[in-house]
């Protein structure tokens, strides 16, 4: 692989191919894709149990806690395999609650909260965004007042991914409404089920659903707020830093390219092989230039991570360079596959089983989401090579 | 004429643009958009009957057919302003089969019905696997009064009334395309719908033995009808453009992020920029490329340089418009993603680039 | 032509098209194309004296005049014509200053300088940046104080190109010191012989001169202060207005990607036709779809310039779009051509004349001269699309 | 090993390229880089002299014959480096040259002079008209000790001791190509200069007759060898990259136009950034490349992807250094320019991006 990988990577690598070898099959990938948000579905949760089986829900745990303590590197082959399978990704509750938790919770937080995510009773949504508040997360408005010894939650959440099916929500919310606005933020843990949460569903054009969720006068007890009042911004961060390795990931757009390959290898138009046109040769060639590319600075972000930095330059090229070659892929598959290549999933006989018309749709978000691209080539400039604010 | 073809139309022109605009205003609701993609049908009575009403699916049919005898260039300022407006798109396609029709047989007896919005009609050209028509399979029965073969992707196909059928050269007594009009309710016509995306209803259909109403000769002009469908797509492409460039302005002067206005920050600009450049740019090809289509006077590259560009631009330009729109243009219930469909869609059918960049390298260096 | 000329543009065009088969030759194009700018050869004299002859130096005067009262679509017919055939371009002394006078000056003014341009007299380099004011203008520091009847110019200009071959220089200083950046400059007229005028040649990338030009206590009577005292900003957009018809021009491009497809017609690599060459066909296609696309724009310059507009925002089109579109141009050329293409224009053989690793080189400038390419799409955000400014 | 082949340098490496960088600094100034322009021979002899006392070009020839024998990923560092410190490019086509002698000839009896950089080595590999070795011409003479034939565009053809010339197949003991080591001084050669852009001396070689030092078989390994000749243009090309991203960094968070540092502008900001990508990604695409080759396992496409990717991004990030250094960075007597230069002229040689994407097609595709 990679600039060689050392043995002990080559041999952890084989072992989650192997791994995928015996428990992802075709049922698997065709729930995973036509589930969408929906939740865990009997295939997902067989995989996962397998997961956790093998101790792998704590893949980025240190050995200390209880984990595998991967390396970085590590971590991202493992996810860059999961993804060129097709298999559900390690929920966020894994990969970025959990950890941040077990770094910023109290002990009687994390003796509370780990078992039961790890035995799978919980299951987190997180809710930063609002709709004032994208990527300007430091804007947010929902608030938590102190009342005795409950929190009181008011206030409205968007693209509250998940909601609907998680029993939780880490939820960033304003505490201290007079310091600075960056200053005053907190995470909170609310239950979805507690008396005032109301979800309300969002569909999205890549036929996905999101949430809005409104909070109206919702009550959790105080040690619900985890770590300190006031640096919900930094555990936001810190819990992205942990989303890192799979943000820049180019490993959805290469396995959506990968079959359109085999696709484009055994289909004929007007009675000649499609693998024969030059366009479409030329098309496909630079596309793959571009993934082999783009896969590198994945791999940078997790070499980085384990030289103990945080990689916010790095993983901002990899986001920004994957989100828009995935519409690129998108964009020249459906052209490739032109007619056909608008059927959806549940068509039998959708080539690529409709995932190019799908990556077109989904594209948009890669690339708004998680941070506008804008604000990742800020961050180049401002972190990656020192260029002035002001 | 020249340029004020597209920057200044004619006052009857401008008027009728006017009409649509408003019409779309009016009746072109998010609300009923959804609801037609709900039905599946992509439209609903009433409205496709006030559209006929209009009569601005017969605009460009002939005078004595009880149409308004317009021009290309008329139809197309019709359909960008449609397009901007997201009509339905079976209405367009139905418009598009009208002229279909009329340009192939001027005198065909099916026209009145179709001029008076009482009949309608789809075109059904590709096949699965055969785009080009040199490549169609579907051919005439021995009898000499129906056809085999299979259509695929026919947009509209179950609501449409006539089938206009392009036949394989194969079969053939002449050496450009045949077609044959079919009557969709009528014997041996299967319609197998299709769950595709572009927001337009779509099926494979079979004919089986089907009875021919009239049978039509591409003839000669084969080629110039060919890119006078085309055309109608441009006019749609640029409506669309318009339209996700409007949303876009109009977002981006309004949404607030990091305590100001979007549109001030120079990335923001900047791409909205890029999208006027090619906006123009692939306007000012489209517009005259169907102006010198109207007047027969086609430089080399004109109509295949438009395609191109105006097909690849409106994605881009959506593309982008998404991107400044963010989470916001995402929801199912935002027009935009309607454009977007539509740009990817027209792209497929209409304005694949490929065949016209081999054609236009082959006149340059063959 | 485009979108249908009218039988009147269409007999002009004729007639520029027949005396380009008149006067422009091969040893023009090649004077033109070595001569740099290195002034005017006999050939390039020749043709400009044709052009007086028939009163085309005024083509864009109006009737009263003198002139020929040629809408600007006829201009840029003209120009796209001249451009075409690789003949040298009027002189901005004809097409920028001349018009500018006409409309600024006094009646003395006008009587002083417009006869001495016509009859050739006068030859103008145009003096506008600074080193430390480039895109912008406003803050130059080159100033003019009054001293009796004169004035009394000190200061340095950039990349005054030209000026090594000019008569006089028409120079934007700065007048009144304490009045507002944007309202303390004038235009004024400097001899290039006047006493304390001196010219530093600067050699830049695509083998051409420019220049730096310093003046010190350089003394001009009083009324070569051309019009109003502190209006100079704007009687420089002005100047630039009467530039958008060739700025945006793709003419230039155009003629070279011709060229190049002649080229490739004839051209034989490894025993193979390199016009079967897929990747050639596509690259080719491609560029000629760009540059049919960029040609319009121009027009649209034209055509709001007949219509009393100042299209700044289409003609920030046109000279962002073409001028990056002439990169990709001379970079996919260069690619093209081979080793062949590295070929100077004076080596005999060269293919395309070496234009196309000229044009490589020449290609930056396009973008950041004239007013960078940011500056361009400001422009177009404010001005075309009404984006606010704070 | 992994990514700190390149982000971690060895030692040794580490060590090596503070040696050229300090060499570089003080040696290659732009004054002595123009007044070796209009040498027209690129480089002079004392400069000449001091690298090759340096050992620099002797680095990867064989301990046996008097070089260090480091290895390609050694020969890469230096060659980055030297190319960032804009060494002549005579130079390194010296190094380029004795690579390649050894490569083919590890027991050359010339190679002990080259080591010791008495003697120099060139490739004279192109024909006019034929780029494929297939497609070359030269080839031995009947009496079966000398040569005749054409080359075109050799670096360094009149300064270089030796010339190592690539035969045609058709003449062939082999089916792969054999070269010949010829005295540039002996009978039978001669040079014509040639006015070229990219600031390297270049010829067109005619050999006639010309007396063969040593014939040289290309082998079953002659692919490998070409891979390692681009592998060497790939390391120059990171080099220069780098350099040109380090000048606009420098310029643009000091140049200041209207009233602030051009570095505040986020056009300009947002351009870095998009250098950076481009930069990165082709920085590890190259040293994947370079580091597989070595280790001979080079995987599906990491060669074929490296090459474009790093070829067309070079260009790209000096085309974007040009634009944001304005003015400045465009006079004769600005650094940047002359990376620009190497840019194309290394691409139009080693890079070019038709055969490598349509072989990575006939990977995925046949």
């Amino acid at each position: 692989m990679d600039y060689e990988l050392s043995p002990r990577e080559r041999a952890w690598r084989d072992e989650v191919r192997g791994f995928i070898a015996e428990h992802v099959d075709e049922r698997l990938v065709d729930e995973t894709r036509l589930r969408g948000n929906e939740g865990r579905g009997p295939e997902a949760q067989r995989f996962l149990d397998a997961l956790r089986a093998r101790g792998w829900d704590r893949i980025a745990f240190p050995v200390e806690s209880g984990g595998l303590g991967k390396t970085a590197v590590e971590q991202w082959l493992f996810i860059d395999q999961i993804e060129t399978a097709g298999a559900p990704m390690l929920p966020l509750t894994f990969t970025s609650v959990a950890p941040t938790i077990l770094r910023i919770g109290t002990d009687q937080q994390r003796q509370e909260w780990l078992p039961r995510i790890q035995r799978g009773e919980v299951d987190f949504a997180l809710g930063y965004s609002e709709s004032e508040a994208g990527t300007d997360l430091a804007s947010l408005r929902t608030r938590a007042n102190l009342d005795g010894d409950h929190w009181v939650v008011n206030g409205q959440k968007m693209w509250n991914t998940m909601a609907h099916t998680a029993t939780h929500n880490w939820l960033a919310v304003r505490t201290e409404p007079d310091a600075p606005k960056h200053k005053g933020i907190s995470m909170i843990i609310v239950p979805m089920d507690a008396p005032g949460v109301s979800v309300q569903p969002i569909q999205v054009w890549p036929g996905l659903r999101t949430n809005a969720v409104f909070f109206d006068n919702v009550r959790v007890p105080r040690d619900y707020l985890m770590g300190e009042r006031g640096l919900g911004f930094y555990y936001a961060a810190m819990a992205l830093n942990f989303e890192r390795l799979s943000i820049g990931s180019a490993g959805m757009a290469r396995r959506i390219f990968d079959a359109l390959v085999r696709d484009v290898r055994e289909r004929v138009v007007d009675g000649q092989p499609l693998r024969e046109n030059p366009w479409v040769r030329d098309r496909l060639a630079r596309l793959r230039v571009e993934l082999d590319a783009a896969r590198l600075l994945a791999l940078e972000v997790a070499i980085r991570l384990d030289k103990g930095e945080v990689p916010a330059a790095a993983s901002s090229m990899a986001k920004a360079c994957v989100s828009e070659l995935a519409q690129r892929v998108a964009d020249t598959g459906c052209e490739i596959l032109g007619l056909d290549g608008q059927l959806h999933a549940e068509e039998p006989g959708a080539p690529v089983k409709g995932r190019l018309q799908w990556l077109y749709r989904l594209s948009p978000m890669l690339a708004f989401g998680g941070g506008t691209n804008e604000v990742q080539r800020d961050i180049i400039g401002f972190m990656g090579y020192g260029l002035p604010r002001k | 004429m020249r340029l004020e073809v597209q920057l200044e139309p004619t006052s009857e022109q401008e008027e009728m643009r006017r009409a649509v605009r408003e019409f779309c205003t009016r009746e072109v609701t998010i609300e009923r958009l959804l609801e037609w993609e709900r039905l599946g049908s992509g439209v609903d009575a009433r409205i496709a009957q006030a559209v006929a009403e209009l009569g601005w699916i017969g605009l460009g049919l002939p005078v004595a057919k009880g149409g308004s005898g317009a021009s290309l260039l008329d139809v197309a300022h019709l359909v960008e302003e449609c397009a901007r407006g997201l009509l339905p798109r079976p209405l367009l396609s139905r418009l598009r089969g009208a002229l279909g029709l009329a340009w192939l047989a001027p005198e065909s007896p099916q026209l009145a019905a179709v001029a008076r919005g009482e009949r309608s009609v789809t075109l059904a050209l590709d096949e699965p696997d055969a785009r080009s028509p040199a490549a169609w399979r579907t051919a005439a029965a021995p009898d000499g009064r129906s056809i085999n073969g299979v259509k695929g992707y026919v947009v509209d196909a179950a609501a449409a009334d006539l089938h206009l059928v392009g036949l394989g050269r194969a079969e053939g007594l002449s050496n450009e395309p045949r077609f044959a009009l079919i009557d969709r309710g009528g014997p041996g016509v299967s319609i197998e719908p299709l769950l595709a995306f572009g927001n337009d209803p779509q099926a494979h259909v079979t004919y089986r033995d089907a009875p021919v109403l009239e049978w039509l000769d591409g003839g000669p002009g084969f080629a110039d009808w060919q890119r006078r469908q085309v055309a109608l797509a441009l006019a749609e492409m640029v409506g669309g453009m318009a339209a996700a460039i409007d949303a876009t302005l109009a977002w981006v002067k309004e949404r607030e992020q990091f305590g100001q206005k979007i549109a001030i920050f120079q990335a923001v600009r900047h791409q909205v920029a890029d999208m006027g450049i090619r906006f123009t740019s692939a306007r000012h090809l489209a517009w005259q490329a169907i102006s010198r289509l109207q007047s027969g006077s086609l430089g080399e590259t004109d109509f295949e340089s438009a395609v191109v560009w105006v097909g690849q631009s409106f994605k881009q330009i959506c593309w982008t418009a998404h991107h400044l729109h963010g989470g916001a243009g995402f929801v199912v219930e935002h027009p935009l993603r309607f454009h977007s469909e539509r740009a990817q869609s027209l792209c497929i059918r209409w304005t694949p680039e490929a065949p016209m960049l081999a054609r236009i390298a082959a006149t340059m260096l063959d």
